[in-house]
């Protein structure tokens, strides 16, 4: 059959994507061709949503970002049963997150989670440690960002990560809160958590960063401009992807061996922890597909251990599949995933299973309240008050 | 609408036989307006009926086929607690909506008025005679001739609190005390729109200016030399109301477009509260968010809103339809 | 060839009526020039016959045939405009051809030969490459006669083509168009002027509208020598007739006088006596105006050359027989 | 000549040519910028320089050789250009309708054709991806060349109806005596006298088609039908959220010199006073 | 009031001489009139004097001081324009008040009563409230000259002002331009057209110009009477001086013969034969265009109608003492 896929893969990421594609047209007969997709998540988001609601049939299986699936789940076919024997190998959490009233919407291929950038010379030069809470980095910022700036680094900052009114800043955020302990928004069993005193301390203490230790203009950042300032060595500690640390190894970097990472610090009070935002992306199957079968033949294919490891050698994807992370292979090829498994035991997932079709609102809600209060307008409290009623609003009887 | 009283032969036709001539015309004129009314029938006007259509229905992109009606839900509805008070939703008591047609009505007036001014001068400067007006001319259209989200990118990139070569010029020229992050800040995310937008669509002001330039004779500029009008009142005597017609083409134009602006805003300043325009607003709803509705009620609403924008200039600006002969 | 009759045209623009009832007969071959005032409605009548713009009522007939709904292009007549209307981005020779390539079936060759031809008739052949712009005033309004010739029209409708050239070239020209009409003495004519002396040097018969109307129909010599009214008196010749009422036309038994400037005699007798308040001298003749209590000065045309000071007194009397005399309505009583 | 005059007209070019200086290095500097940025590549992009340090074409050859980016050059020109010739076609005859010809309702139309252009684009995407796909053109330059006359055509339109109705009518008629019918006397009379507007409002719409973005990143699915715009947003880093700043530069320096040649091309025609010469004056 | 003095004054647009080397003096309060074929420098060299164009070389002097670099409006004159140049979007009554209006601590009733005085004079009152475009052409000159008046100038200048009105209003403002300037007397007026009655009407001297040099200045009668070349000869005087080359001009032992219309009689014994072309009747005055054998008809001027029949054979006499004869470098042998 004729397949097609459409995916917001990147450079290298879409090379890859065709060359496991490949292996698939051989060993199927099928022939699949792949429609990129500009990067920009939103875009894509919109994008699909408009070709499932016309029920465009040229796109037989979608790339999804974790939070999609379960707002497409009613375009998406059911993949519980032909996914069945291979759901056990997967980390369960992310399987629950594409898992919709009972029907898993979507197969995961990779995973994600962010973490902590630090700056191994720096720590060393004032003989700091790693901070493992959120009080420890911002005082060991300030400390080396005060004294940089005295020894003639005007552009030092302590800590840069996303602080644009986006996506990002809600996976930021929810860091901030969870490891708090101030729960993750909305619960799994659709409770509305967010309005809580652990939250609202969380989030005052990333309002107090703003200006001290980041830029103002942090408030305008997303993941590439604060690695801009991360990799032009003008921060201390800086919050991203897994992506940045390759980057950050580039020939050119300035911070090239200078840096680490470490999972996010956690925060303070009883649930304290360290917490990282689930990423990660799945393959779904259109209902429109004309040729569902082959289409599921094929997300299976791409979710496979065997991609799976292929890609965490080729282009250091994190797998979804336990297994991979004891791989010789995998751990040859990509020495700092073993690091990453910590951090992904961490991972907390977004509230989009609970939320549904409404998670984009909820989350729009979220990191308004967060983006308001890193602004200085209204306090925390004042705004995650607020943020509650409308979430209450937007929830009505049910999610 | 400035509709002008038609004192045409053909009103009074009732009576007599049109000549030849004019049923040759009117007939040709028949002929030369069905493609276009076709094209923009089915370009338009379908897709327009369906989003009015959906503004009156629950549909979400989930269910579109399925949707039902819902009168004016989505734009006003209320429902009355057991306390007894009346409590409103809908778009019209949405605050988010009015902070939204707030934003881009700001964003209109201050980004057309500025693009006037500097398409005016651009385009005066233009009319000039002058060595290398060709090379200038191509130069200056060169930021309209950049891809929106692209120059967007572009000029996120120069406004770039950190590594932003505009921070950098401002220190080094000493405009600036100390670097400002100018899309992040409610205060200055929307100078930074209204930068980019002004650099970008001067250039079409002033490329149609300039065509309205042109058409003035120029000798009336030495009845006014020798009438000794400085040059600055020749300008607001005689230049401005004799580009007017241009002028006003090109700026209802424009202020249908900055009403609508959405790119340029999605991609520099995408979900700052103090630069959200109708369009971003609407687009989240009708894509983002499961509100495909209530997104087409806002469409259908900033439609309205603009038509009554435009009727509103038309009729201060007295802009005339008419004036065609025969 | 073609006669062209008018009958009862009216023609309004919206509410104003702007031509009011007129009818006309135009023979064949015949040169007819329409002179009146500015706006009194010449160019209108002439659009009407040309069909470019519609009759509002009544009746156009050309050959005997209604041609109210027949369009210009097939009426077979050619225009020449007052502002040469030349199609800007054409050559001379494709200004001339276009018509001609319009109609279906004709020949490169033939074309080319008629346009050559009027081309050596209006000596503009050696322009036929030249944009329009590329061209005086007067080579263009050639232009655009030929360009009518070139068509071979049955009618041949002029609108003020002459007023926008200088005086050398106005009377050339007026000359060819003279010679013109005798060299297509088959094709009928119709010319609008405000200058008399065109109409007079042009015209089988003139037409003078006025308001709307016509007041007038009749040769040169007819309208210089029997006017049928005032206006149509004070209209054809030049300098403009004098008249004069009150007690000095009271005296002539009327109620206005007119008396054209080379009718006064200057002597020593004369029965008026008047100040000279501008002299102009136009080398062969001259004029003297002269103040005599009448609304406007009267003029008194000399042969030769006048020495008169402004402000000296003389004394004229109208050649007897030369006396047009009108009574209150404006009419001339004979 | 005195010497004062000297100085004070020299003040006058001088401020003058500052102005043009000005208005040129404004346009010109983020595109200048664009283009240093294209040379730069790795960390370098983030460091802020005014004059090229470093020059590597690597970005350019990134941009054409991988992907489909030529093919995408070819269909944004083969689209832009249907797309005016087409609005232009539609515009030139709809506009001799509405500022020759009487008829009723004409400022009507024209407040119609304007109301088509008030609508946000945004708002018709879904209606009018049906209409696509009814029509079968759905992944076709049809479907973008179709649907950009939603902008192109009122603002056409409109201009033109101004620009025609400014033309004298006696060339017009002088056209109808000689037998044209109104098709001929758009064709071979007013549009040679219309090159300003003509080309004016075509290079607008151009432009216009040139750098849509959103109705071509809806309507076509993949890379051999999609415009530069859309192939711009899909350049990627190496992964998903790093953006490859030099390829976007160079490419979009790409995508914006051939409209700089099509301006430099067309300029003259911009300015010139055709109907000189036709009409008295 | 002033005099204007130019001084080997050239003017060349890119390589184009237009002006080659002028020298000229305007006296205080006189009436100079340049004439000359259309494309020979007239408009160029009057608006040289108004300042709207660049002197190339040489000096213009404006009451003894050197105005070469000054703006127009510090001269103290005011023009009309051959193409109106009226503001399109004004009223009449804008238009003429507009340069009143800029000058400070103008009373506005006396503003109004500048314009309506001026208004009246040109018999444009009931326009006053229009716009240019609800006016037609000679009404829209008749503005353009009413703004010039209202301004009160030092210096007048005039390009082709009446050659878009019709005959009867061309002559009343022609008498209204002679009157202005009687009542101006202290307004130096700079007037240029090529209709050679308005020269010989209005001036007090003429300059002929042709292909950019001055070819004579002097009064009317002086040009019309003494012409210092071939060319001021057949520029002057109204039909064209009949030139008559060859045989005919040996025999007055000459190179040209030069002969005016009215200086030709029509007698039995004439001493040349021609054969009649065509006849215009004036109705006081007559031409007739006889083929002689020169290159152009020549033209006989007769008083009243002429009944000659096209093809007819007259004889004709120049009348002795009126014969201007020229040389072969067509200047005149005296
Ligand atoms: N299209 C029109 N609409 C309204 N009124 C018109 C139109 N055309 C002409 N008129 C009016 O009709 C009258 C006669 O106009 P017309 O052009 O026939 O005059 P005319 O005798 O040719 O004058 P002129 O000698 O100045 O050319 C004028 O008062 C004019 O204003
Ligand atoms: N701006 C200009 N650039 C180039 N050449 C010019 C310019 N203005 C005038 N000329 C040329 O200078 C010459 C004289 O022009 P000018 O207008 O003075 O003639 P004119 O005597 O007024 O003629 P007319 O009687 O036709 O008005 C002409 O050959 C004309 O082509
Ligand atoms: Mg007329
Ligand atoms: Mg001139």
């Amino acid at each position: 059959a004729e397949l097609s896929v459409v995916s917001g893969d990147t450079g290298n990421g879409l090379a890859f994507l065709q060359s496991q594609l490949d292996k698939f047209e051989e060993q199927t007969g099928h022939t699949v061709t792949v429609v990129p997709m500009p990067s920009s998540t939103t875009d894509q988001f919109g994008q699909y949503r408009l070709w499932l609601a016309a029920g465009n049939t040229d796109i037989d299986v979608y790339t999804t970002d974790v939070i999609w699936a379960p707002q497409l789940a009613d375009q998406f076919l059911d993949l519980t049963e032909a996914a069945a024997g291979v759901v056990d190998q997967h980390f369960p959490s992310i399987i629950e997150s594409q898992t919709v009233d009972g029907r898993l919407v979507a197969v995961p291929a990779f995973t994600d989670a962010p973490a902590l950038f630090y700056r191994t010379d720096l720590l060393e030069k004032y003989n700091k440690e790693v901070p493992t809470t959120w009080v420890e980095m911002t005082a060991t910022a300030q400390e080396i960002m005060d004294a940089e700036r005295a020894a003639g680094n005007p552009d030092m900052w302590g800590f840069v990560f996303q602080g644009n009114a986006y996506e990002g800043l809600t996976c930021d955020a929810l860091e901030w809160v969870k490891s708090y302990g101030g729960g993750q928004i909305v619960e799994a069993d659709g409770t509305i958590s967010i309005n809580n005193e652990q939250a609202a301390k969380a989030i005052e203490m990333a309002a107090s960063w703003i200006g001290t230790i980041s830029p103002e203009g942090n408030l305008a950042y997303m993941e590439e401009e604060s690695r801009g300032v991360w990799q032009l060595g003008n921060a201390v500690f800086h919050r991203n992807w897994p992506y940045a640390y390759s980057l950050g190894n580039g020939d050119d970097s300035p911070v090239k061996g200078k840096f680490d990472v470490a999972p996010l610090p956690a925060g303070e009070g009883p649930d304290a922890r360290s917490a990282a935002t689930l990423g990660g992306w799945n393959y779904a199957v259109s209902k429109y597909s004309q040729d569902p079968d082959a289409a599921i033949e094929l997300a299976l294919f791409l979710a496979s251990p065997e991609v799976q490891k292929e890609r965490a050698i080729n282009q250091s994807n994190l797998p979804t599949i336990e297994a991979l992370y004891e791989d010789a292979d995998v751990l040859a090829a990509s020495p700092f995933m073993a690091n990453w498994k910590e951090i992904f035991q961490n991972a907390v997932p977004r509230p989009s299973a609970p939320t549904k079709t409404n998670y984009n609102e909820v989350s729009s809600l979220f990191w308004s309240a967060v983006h308001n209060t890193l602004s200085g307008n209204g306090s925390a409290s004042e705004n995650l008050e607020l943020l509650e009623a409308d979430l209450a609003d937007l929830k009505g009887d049910a999610w | 609408m400035a509709t002008e009283t038609m004192a045409s032969p053909v009103v009074s036709a009732g009576a007599k036989i049109k000549s030849e001539l004019m049923q040759q015309r009117v007939r040709a004129a028949r002929w030369f307006l069905l493609p276009m009314l076709i094209a923009l029938a089915i370009v338009a006007g379908w897709p327009l009926l369906r989003s009015i259509y959906f503004s009156f229905t629950d549909a979400s992109l989930n269910n579109l086929y399925g949707a039902e009606w819902i009168g004016f839900g989505n734009y006003l509805r209320w429902s009355v607690l057991e306390s007894g008070t009346v409590r409103y939703r809908g778009l019209l008591v949405d605050p988010a909506w009015w902070n939204a047609v707030w934003n881009t009505v700001r964003f209109a007036f201050w980004s057309v008025l500025w693009e006037t001014v500097l398409g005016m001068i651009v385009a005066l400067v233009l009319n000039a005679e002058f060595r290398g007006r060709g090379i200038v001319r191509a130069a200056i259209l060169i930021p309209w001739a950049i891809p929106t989200i692209v120059s967007a990118r572009m000029w996120g990139w120069m406004l770039n609190d950190q590594f932003g070569i505009l921070n950098d010029l401002g220190l080094r020229l000493g405009l600036l005390s100390q670097k400002v992050a100018w899309t992040a800040t409610a205060e200055t995310a929307m100078t930074a729109v209204l930068v980019v937008d002004i650099w970008k669509t001067t250039p079409f002001m002033a490329l149609l200016i300039l065509a309205g330039l042109q058409m003035i004779p120029k000798d009336i500029y030495e009845a006014a030399d020798i009438d000794g009008v400085h040059p600055v009142k020749q300008f607001f005597k005689i230049t401005l109301p004799l580009v007017r017609p241009a002028l006003m083409v090109a700026i209802i134009f424009r202020v249908l477009d900055a009403l609508r602006i959405f790119d340029l805003i999605y991609v520099l300043t995408p979900n700052s509260a103090a630069t959200k325009t109708m369009s971003v607003l609407a687009r989240e709803n009708l894509f983002d968010f499961d509100n495909f509705a209530y997104g087409s009620a806002q469409s259908t609403l900033l439609f309205l809103i603009i038509a009554a924008f435009t009727i509103l200039y038309i009729w201060l600006g007295k802009v005339n339809f008419d004036g065609g002969d025969r | 060839m073609a006669s062209i009759e008018l009958r009862n045209i009216r023609k309004s623009f919206g509410i104003v009526n702007v031509i009011k009832g007129v009818d006309l007969e135009i023979r064949k071959g015949e040169f007819m020039v329409f002179v009146g005032p500015s706006g009194c409605g010449k160019s209108t009548l002439l659009r009407l016959i040309s069909g470019l713009e519609d009759i509002t009522s009544g009746e156009m007939l050309f050959d005997g045939k209604v041609v109210n709904a027949l369009a210009p292009s097939k009426r077979g007549i050619a225009m020449v405009f007052q502002s040469y209307a030349l199609y800007p981005h054409m050559t001379v020779y494709e200004n001339m051809a276009f018509g001609l390539t319009l109609e279906k079936g004709k020949d490169k060759e033939d074309i080319r030969k008629r346009v050559e031809r009027a081309a050596d008739m209006l000596q503009i052949r050696d322009y036929l490459d030249r944009l329009p712009k590329q061209l005086s005033g007067g080579q263009r309004q050639r232009v655009a006669i030929g360009r009518a010739i070139t068509r071979d029209p049955k009618v041949f409708l002029f609108d003020e083509p002459l007023s926008n050239l200088d005086a050398a070239l106005r009377v050339a020209t007026r000359i060819e168009i003279a010679k013109l009409h005798e060299g297509m003495h088959e094709t009928t004519m119709v010319y609008v002027t405000h200058d008399q002396v065109e109409a007079m040097t042009l015209a089988d018969r003139i037409c003078v509208l006025r308001d709307g109307l016509i007041e007038q129909v009749g040769t040169p010599m007819e309208l210089y020598e029997k006017p049928d009214s005032i206006f149509v008196a004070g209209f054809i010749g030049s300098p403009k007739m004098n008249f004069i009422a009150g007690e000095k036309a009271a005296n002539f038994d009327c109620s206005t006088l007119g008396i054209r400037g080379e009718h006064l005699q200057i002597k020593d007798d004369g029965i008026w006596e008047g100040t000279v308040i501008h002299t102009e001298n136009l080398g062969a003749d001259a004029y003297v105006y002269l103040e005599m209590g009448a609304e406007e000065p009267v003029v008194v045309r000399l042969e030769g050359a006048a020495r008169y000071k402004s402000g000296e007194v003389l004394r004229v009397s109208p050649m007897q027989d030369k006396v047009h005399r009108f009574d209150e309505a404006g009419k001339p009583i004979r | 000549m005195t010497a004062s005059f000297d100085l004070w007209k020299l003040t006058k070019t001088a401020l003058f040519y500052l102005l043009v200086v000005v208005i040129v290095v404004v346009s010109v500097f983020p595109f200048y910028y664009a283009i240093l940025t294209s040379f730069k590549s790795g960390t370098d992009l983030f460091r802020i320089t005014y004059w090229p340090t470093s020059f590597s074409l690597q970005n350019y050859e990134s941009v054409l050789r991988v992907g489909s980016f030529p093919r995408n050059l070819l269909n944004s020109v083969f689209i832009a250009s249907v797309t005016v010739l087409l609005a232009l076609f539609l515009a030139v005859t709809a506009s001799f309708a509405l500022s020759r010809v009487r008829f009723r309702g004409r400022s009507l139309l024209l407040m119609t054709i304007l109301a088509v252009s008030m609508f946000p684009q945004i708002a018709v995407l879904a209606g009018l991806f049906e209409v696509i796909r009814f029509l079968g053109i759905y992944n076709t330059p049809w479907a973008l060349i179709f649907s950009y006359t939603i902008f192109t055509l009122p603002f056409t339109v409109w201009v033109l109806t101004t620009f025609m109705r400014e033309l004298p009518i006696e060339i017009e008629e002088a056209a109808i005596v000689d037998g044209a019918t109104p098709w001929v006397i758009i064709t071979r009379v007013f549009m040679p006298l219309m090159w300003p507007a003509l080309v004016t409002t075509g290079l607008l719409a151009f432009i216009g088609a040139w750098n849509e973005f959103l109705f071509a990143l809806t309507f076509t699915s993949s890379n051999d039908t999609r415009t530069v715009p859309v192939a711009i947003a899909l350049l990627s880093g190496g992964s998903q959220y790093e953006i490859p700043w030099g390829a976007i530069m160079a490419a979009s320096v790409i995508v914006t010199v051939p409209l700089v040649i099509l301006v430099l091309i067309f300029q003259r025609k911009i300015v010139s006073g055709l109907t000189a010469g036709g009409v008295k004056g």
